[in-house]
């Protein structure tokens, strides 16, 4: 065991010093973008009309990349969802001490502001950083904060699986409507760009980014729900 | 003008002094309680005052940097609250002079502390 | 590079250095407890390094990403301490 | 050795991959083995986000007017980091799949250790 | 110039980071160390200007996947030290 | 009460939307307010935590003052660790005291607590009732009169005032 780790360590390092020695030696730092990227920063103002060029790319040069993941992602959540299913259900809380009185006040105060802060992430996903990606994960967290202050709080599986499949059905819906209207799908550009880098602007990038967002947030809401409730086997 | 940019940027280096010395107080307190102490108190002033000499040398953004001074200033104290709570409930070992415990004898009065870890 | 520069790197290695500390107390703490205070320690100096950096590029949409760093710490500690009382 | 931004970023993200299998392929617990995919997942994040970074250029969000003439010299290449945001998000996603396979895997064997698992070994 | 020292900071931290998290014996620590490993990879993306892919790290690699690891290691607790 | 969370949440929101946003176009601020709006009416009616403030001059002239003293504590707090840190000997006492408050809105014993967690010296561990648990890092008598004079008085006189 002694020797393979050891060999298996030799040969790690005889790597990195090989790939290490070769970035150093002969790669720099890129002086200017490639052709595809010069593309984008040109005439994505007049095609697509976002000023954060990583969402343009993300929802419509490669939209169906986005669209890849987030089916993806349902996936996951349905088979976590799947897999920790106990035929009776449990009830985790009777051995928990009584969680503290400030934290809980805080969380009230705090859950609401954490999803105005989420939903001001993927709505602005255009003109700032962010997205509905990470507008999602954030808006989870705030529901992680509040089922960990409050002990007897349920999150109903009913509202967060009917938000994930609305949300999820309308993304797909703008897609279409984006062959019909425009050019293709998930193309942008079939309601007006309006005026650039202001909030109501660049097509349907906002809708679909809030879509994006619901859609990611309920996901991954309905994984750490899943794993809270499911059966506990040691304590 | 340019007056303000230099006070904002002392009041910058006096944040990160700060900063600086909780995370000193970190190493040199010797149990959890005293080191959460320092480690709070020090780091929640030191982040304010950097942020607030950046914002006194970018006056435009101040919107974003008043939201964080207020979201570390509520959640700062809720998470080394809750963390201390913790430590008390599992039974880190104080300080060997360590005056008294009052929460520790008023839990052993009414017996509901679970065993510890 | 002016005075104000000067002034200004000077934070930013005041803030580096508590990092380290902080590393030190991390990599050394006896309890987890002692750990986890460092951490938060840590993502505290982040957001004020996240702040400096966005002021040396002078860009203000680096600042969302120090709120979500101020939000992620808190949750995070909020985490492991109720891991470690045994009432997640 | 040439010090620049993209050259430590490389190196930072080159040692996170090989930590991330020494991780995988040294480790005995599942969960373990879990934490080094992981950070070989950020490793490889890294080494591909400095790959697009272009010299003394700023972040691909015009916000401000000077950024918008001559946009192309000034700011770095948006491609690798949409990539490498939808990458991000599956990595958790796979994540939460293998912690949840550990815990069923955990509830068939009452074990963590990947050497009493030996079903498929011949 | 301040940023390559920030840079080389932070991957000593990282770097260090990752050793704990292989190493230590226990899980919850190697957890711990996973998280600040994310985060301070957030801080070296936005010195690589991308804001986005560091508000996605922080938000997802260092928040959500830390909350998913300690709820299921809330459900092999007996498994927290290494055996 | 409903009404009256209603509408200070929705402020909240809006505000803080504006300082987040920083423009003062018209189509963002018509966008803060319808999410504002939403948000307000799914999670802002049930937090208890909006409608505790008082909203009259004299609660709105205690919580300036408060703030000053705040302000004053946390500066003092920082130099009293950074004298404690620096100081070679490491003069420390410590031990965890029990006070007293009078305080009974809920958002009131958070504030409480936050402000003791920031001022010199002393940590709240935890809150049972109406006693606070403090850990006082010079603890100076072990009495519950004199440790709730001197840790909890200059707090709770305007607090008061303004929870209620």
């Amino acid at each position: 065991m002694i020797l393979r780790n050891s060999l298996l360590f030799l040969l790690l390092i005889a790597f990195a010093a090989i790939i290490i020695s070769l970035f150093s030696t002969n790669y720099s730092e890129a002086e200017q973008l490639g052709i595809v990227a010069k593309h984008y920063a040109e005439n994505a103002k007049a095609e697509v009309g976002a000023p954060n060029l990583v969402s343009a790319v993300v929802v419509t040069y490669r939209g169906l990349d986005t669209l890849g993941e987030v089916v993806i992602l349902f996936l996951t959540a349905a088979i976590i969802g799947f897999m920790l299913k106990s035929k009776h259900s449990v009830n985790n809380s009777d051995k928990r001490i009584k969680g503290s009185e400030i934290l809980e006040t805080a969380a009230n105060a705090l859950v609401p502001i954490i999803i105005l802060f989420g939903s001001y992430i993927f709505i602005n996903g255009h003109l700032s950083p962010g997205g509905g990606f990470q507008g999602g994960a954030v808006i989870a967290s705030a529901f992680v904060l509040l089922v960990m202050a409050k002990a007897n709080a349920k999150l109903s599986h009913k509202i967060i699986s009917f938000t994930e499949s609305v949300s999820g059905f309308s993304f797909v819906i703008i897609g279409v409507l984006g062959i019909i209207l425009a050019a293709g799908f998930l193309d942008n550009t079939f309601l007006p760009l309006g005026k650039y880098g202001s909030i109501i602007s660049a097509g349907a990038i906002p809708i679909i980014y809030i879509f994006i967002g619901l859609k990611v947030g309920s996901e991954l809401t309905s994984i750490v729900n899943n794993l809270k409730e499911s059966q506990n086997i040691e304590i | 003008m340019e007056a303000l940019k230099y006070i904002g940027a002392i009041i910058s280096l006096f944040g990160s002094i700060f900063l600086f010395l909780g995370a000193l107080g970190l190493i040199r307190m010797p149990d959890v309680y005293n080191r959460i102490q320092a480690g709070t108190k020090a780091s929640t002033l030191g982040t304010i005052l950097t942020l607030l000499g950046i914002g006194l040398i970018m006056p435009s953004w101040g919107g974003k940097l008043f939201i964080l001074i207020m979201f570390v200033i509520i959640t700062n104290p809720v998470s080394s609250h809750v963390l201390s709570r913790a430590a008390h409930h599992i039974g880190v070992n104080m300080y060997k002079n360590t005056v008294t415990d009052l929460l520790e004898k008023d839990e052993n009065n009414t017996n509901s502390k679970p065993e510890k870890q | 590079m002016d005075s104000l520069t000067i002034i200004l790197f000077v934070a930013a290695g005041f803030i580096l250095l508590a990092l380290l500390l902080a590393l030190y107390r991390f990599i050394k703490g006896p309890h987890t407890t002692d750990r986890v205070i460092a951490f938060d320690v840590m993502s505290i100096a982040g957001i004020a390094l996240i702040a400096m950096i966005s002021l040396f590029s002078s860009r203000i949409i680096y600042l969302d990403v120090a709120i979500v760093y101020g939000l992620l710490g808190f949750i995070g500690v909020i985490i492991i301490a109720k891991y470690l009382e045994r009432s997640l | 050795m040439i010090f620049s931004l993209v050259n430590i970023s490389l190196i930072i993200g080159i040692l996170l991959v090989l930590a991330g299998i020494w991780a995988a392929i040294t480790q005995k617990n599942i969960i373990k083995i879990i934490i080094g995919f992981s950070l070989f997942d950020t490793g490889i994040h890294i080494i591909m986000v400095a790959l697009g970074y272009v010299k003394n250029n700023t972040a691909p969000i015009l916000d401000s007017e000077n950024l918008r003439t001559g946009t192309a010299d000034k700011i770095v290449d948006p491609i690798p980091q949409a990539l490498v945001l939808t990458a991000i998000v599956i990595g958790l996603g796979v994540t939460a799949l293998m912690l949840v396979y550990a815990l069923k895997m955990y509830r068939e064997k009452k074990s963590l250790n990947i050497n009493s698992f030996k079903d498929l070994k011949w | 110039m301040i940023q390559l020292i920030i840079a080389i900071v932070l991957g000593m931290i990282m770097i260090l980071m990752a050793g704990v998290a292989i190493y230590h014996k226990k899980l919850k620590v190697a957890i711990i160390a996973a998280g600040a490993v994310s985060l301070f990879a957030s801080i070296l993306y936005i010195l690589l200007a991308a804001p986005d892919v560091a508000l996605t790290e922080a938000s997802i690699g260092s928040g959500l996947s830390v909350v998913i690891f300690f709820y299921v290691l809330n459900k092999i607790r007996k498994y927290d030290t290494e055996k | 009460m409903i009404i009256k969370r209603f509408l200070i949440s929705f402020l909240v929101f809006l505000a803080v939307w504006l300082l987040l946003t920083s423009s003062l176009q018209a189509s963002s601020i018509l966008v803060g307010v319808v999410v504002s709006l939403i948000i307000a009416l799914l999670f802002g009616i049930k937090a208890e935590v909006f409608g505790e403030i008082k909203l009259s001059l004299k609660a709105i002239i205690n919580l300036i003052a408060y703030t000053f003293v705040f302000i004053w504590e946390l500066i003092k707090s920082n130099i009293d660790v950074a004298l404690r840190v620096l100081n070679p000997s490491l003069p420390i006492n410590p031990g965890i005291v029990k006070v007293k408050t009078r305080l009974k809105s809920k958002t009131g014993r958070m504030v409480l607590a936050n402000s003791i967690t920031l001022t010199p010296g002393t940590l709240s561990i935890d809150i049972k009732d109406e006693f606070l648990y403090v850990h006082w890092i010079d603890v100076k008598d072990c009495d519950l009169q004199c440790a709730t004079e001197e840790i909890v008085k200059k707090f709770e006189k305007y607090l008061e005032v303004i929870y209620g």
